[in-house]
């Protein structure tokens, strides 16, 4: 690339959004996560169902009208239902979801997310806003997250595990009572990530187009396991990322 | 009694069978209805976020100058900002607590929980709904099976893992929240404060009934033969209500379902100036805004009617098609 | 009385409806309770709010159009919310309920009623409906019942405890888990009926219009126990019995 | 699995994960909706005593001459008579039995329960009310406050007493109900599943979530379109929805809140006839009302025009002023 076609936050949107599926049900976060499902929805996977926390189910976020939070009534236009804020979480618990779909502050190589101090939790350097579903969705469905990578996000252990990954690797996750779900996917704008079956630690499924191994290490907290062939994904089509910047044509979220 | 600390269940019916539960009118003003709320109470908030705050009724809280108010609420945001901001609240319970994403974070929430000896404590969004839930159904706890092997169980010892007595499976078991006080702000209800709310309901119905009073303020108060022409739409029935309040545009500058929209040009100035100096610049926002006005409406105007309107107008577009 | 000016159930209905007043809460089954409710509410306490098992608060039910179960909408016809059959009941474990009003087809001497078999649960001579609401709304509120009295109805010892009274009397009922509520009144076309402070025994707090106490006694299978001086009740007035036939005209439930 | 026996987690997740949720039309007719529900299932049913019954899908699962269903209902009515003297059903779970307090006790049910060898396990309202929350909240249980002291819970070990591990109180934890397949009728919803619900609601929206499937009966069938207009009059979400089923009057001769009432002149003459003997009577009822109509409409035409119109006409009187 002798020039950039798109932004960190955009290719990030538009891998994100190539991991949903037409039929799935997918709880959607605020910001690249509402706008990565809502992308997918548009091209192609129209009978995705995305779910937010606020209490909606069944949303088609209208181009142009992203809300600001998942509690606005902007997410609840055209749904097919809107609920107890509650209710939509107990959804989770119950089994209707099929994926858990949020960004990250801080991760580590088990997939566990940081969402609430930096430094000692009894005298933080930072306090961070928290969880808010977060722990919930991730405690009870496969998780896909998208995030910048940054050597500080991506380290060999969150100071805090406010959602789970797969805790401490292993069968961990489920001895502390979590038997459902798990990290599934990491989307960065360098890579695309999964987790080993047996040690559950972070791999590298695919490189982002122009990303080398070195770079993706780099900026990482700790070593990274890559496949003998490491694929490397299909850049950003000109159809996903016009479709994009119409849905976000004041790039509240994709910078 | 400190939140995460059980009520037993005779004092929680002895404070129910006190309260006087009979059809009767209590319609009251703002400042009325605000002396209800006493220092060091347990206060619940209705609404998430930025969505169907009570905001004219914290607005008011501020103005009697309240203290060491204990405030829960599913998600925080700006309200958590001048509740603690302000010195009436030193202590928020909830599972997010920032000014919305748009604004990275709340230097305000970071000056005051980082140094400022106040406390956030957390808990996953779904547990603060079962803990309202548990209050709301007259139970000391309900299972959740979140939380689990994450740190912010850690720092909840005020929940309990379990075993199933039935499966064996691991669960954990949140104590109910009943607060003193719940405040909640919805699009109608009658002078008995039977509520009808439109959209997202949050978590208002479990928390108004669990509190032990609930004040509701409301965009506009009807007629109870209207509420009697379809119960169906009755969210929350008169006899858990204490006090009802009518104040249009009572959650600006947040957003009420159907009505309006946040006001995001004030928000975003308020942002700037708080998390330029959440001390200074939050004394400066609460000075202009909550002290000096004269009423809500004056309020209001200082956040300027062609806002207000256009809230008004992307509000009620959700009902243009 | 040379003539009867009413009904036993007649009576029934309109001395129960004296035992409720107006501001309170109370949680009606079908038939006598309801119409009972429904009286009072029409002879002044109008601010009298009637709940319903079927999900119904605050009801106004109609005169003529009596409902052949708590189930049906015409409970809820002017009626203040409409919630589900599970959180109505809830209403009463929270606390919002200051009585609970039903019918009994069995009753013993600490006021335990039974509504589910007749002889041995294992190989029943009668398989009775069951408790419906009447065993939660018995074991988390203060009990009214309105009932015929029967010497087969008023037994020692109820075949089946299906709603808690008393259970054994003493401080059986809190011992049993069941510290709140408890049986507050019993009332028949002959007497009104309390229960002592100390033992829970039945006992007669006062004889309606012309019943002997030998009478009472001669239709109840245990020993009562009376007051010195066991008031005697005021008979129904017109404007009560007049009211009461309004309500129901058809005499579904009048008899 | 046996009714109270509790399935565990992974098993209930996992015909959940293998449900097809997506957002499809799923209408067919009764006949291959009721081919849906299998010998043996366990069977949620909505709707209370004679209210939102769905009697369609009853009666067509009578004429598919099913067997061994396990039946649980809040309050349980004429269905019951009809399922267990049948034969299609030899278990009902609920609080209550009979055909209504008009009639007194059910013969059709004694005869059954006390002589026939069928089983009528007998759970307080609330507690099957909460069997089912417990069921639609994913957990293994839900705790209440009812049932303890009494014979009710003596013949129930499927429930369990303990001492709550936060005050030490007693509590009842009742199973939670997942019922291999829920019938519920309602007044409107899409092609989808989305369904809106008039008046009482009883406890079909948990019944809906907790069952591992669901059949829809409906008055209407609507657009998607007008279902999105109006997000938060759902009640029940399409994803757990697996057959749509257009029955007008799908509820008689019970009643469908705001648009009929029960249709008593039927309900009256069958009573007297079943209730005279419950094993003929009922036979010839089966064979005159299920066993021989073409198709419901026959069926309704037998119940009479006039009485299908005048139930019609009270029911929507509901709304008339």
């Amino acid at each position: 690339m002798t020039e950039a076609r798109y932004t960190a936050a955009e290719i990030l949107t538009v891998l994100a959004a190539r991991h949903l599926s037409d039929g799935q049900v997918v709880f959607a976060g605020i910001g690249i996560p509402l706008l990565a499902a809502t992308l997918a929805q548009r091209l192609g996977a129209s009978g995705l169902t995305i779910l937010f926390e606020g209490g909606v189910v069944g949303a088609f976020v209208e181009p142009g009208k992203l809300p600001p939070s998942t509690n606005d009534q902007r997410c609840t236009k055209r749904a097919n239902m809107v609920l107890g804020s509650a209710d939509v979480l107990l959804l989770l618990q119950r089994g209707y979801v099929d994926i858990g779909f949020m960004g990250g502050a801080q991760i580590d190589q088990y997939g566990n997310l940081n969402s609430s101090f930096i430094g000692d939790p009894g005298d933080p350097r930072t306090r961070l806003p928290g969880t808010g579903g977060g722990n919930d969705i991730s405690s009870l469905t496969n998780m896909i997250v998208a995030m910048k990578h940054e050597k500080r996000r991506f380290v060999e252990q969150v100071d805090f595990i406010t959602s789970p990954g797969f805790i401490r690797g292993g069968r961990t996750r489920a001895e502390s009572g979590l038997p459902m779900g798990g990290m599934f996917r990491v989307v960065t704008e360098l890579a695309v990530f999964g987790f080993d079956e047996a040690s559950r630690r972070m791999k590298v499924l695919a490189l982002n187009p122009g990303v080398t191994r070195e770079q993706v290490q780099d900026n990482t907290g700790f070593t990274l396991v890559f496949d003998e062939k490491t694929a490397i994904t299909k850049p950003p089509t000109e159809q996903e990322l016009s479709m994009l910047r119409m849905l976000d044509p004041e790039r509240l979220f994709i910078g | 009694m400190l939140e995460g600390q059980l009520e037993p269940y005779g004092r929680l019916r002895d404070n129910l069978a006190n309260r006087d539960r009979s059809l009767r009118e209590k319609v009251m003003s703002l400042e009325e209805a605000a002396s209800l709320v006493q220092d060091g109470m347990k206060v619940g908030i209705g609404g998430s976020t930025m969505s169907r705050t009570p905001m004219a009724m914290i607005w008011e809280l501020i103005r009697q100058r309240k203290q060491r108010l204990s405030c829960s609420r599913c998600i925080v945001s700006t309200d958590g900002d001048l509740l603690i901001g302000s010195g009436v609240s030193d202590h928020i319970v909830t599972s997010w607590f920032a000014q919305g994403i748009l604004w990275g974070l709340s230097k305000v929430m970071r000056h005051h929980i980082e140094k400022g000896g106040k406390r956030y404590d957390e808990w996953s969004h779904m547990a603060i709904g079962m803990r309202f839930r548990a209050g709301a159904m007259g139970l000391p706890f309900l299972p959740i099976r979140s939380m689990l092997g994450s740190d912010v169980l850690r720092l909840r010892p005020e929940a309990k893992a379990i075993d199933c007595p039935f499966t064996g499976e691991k669960l954990l078991l949140v104590p109910a929240l009943n607060p003193d006080v719940a405040l909640i702000h919805v699009q109608r209800c009658d002078a008995y404060g039977n509520a009808q709310i439109d959209g997202l309901q949050f978590m208002d119905i479990d928390l108004a009934m669990a509190a032990n009073s609930v004040i509701l303020t409301t965009e506009r108060i009807v007629s109870n033969d209207q509420i009697r022409r379809a119960p169906d739409q009755t969210k929350i029935p008169f006899f858990c209500v204490d006090a009802v309040v009518e104040v249009p545009y009572g959650s600006a500058p947040h957003e009420c379902y159907g009505l309006y929209e946040p006001m995001m040009k004030h928000m975003n100035a308020y942002v700037a100036q708080v998390n330029g100096d959440p001390v200074e610049g939050m004394q400066a926002y609460l000075e202009k805004y909550v002290y000096e006005p004269k009423s809500w409406n004056d309020y209001l105007a200082l956040i300027g009617l062609e806002e207000v309107l256009e809230a008004a107008r992307s509000g009620r577009s959700i009902y243009n098609d």
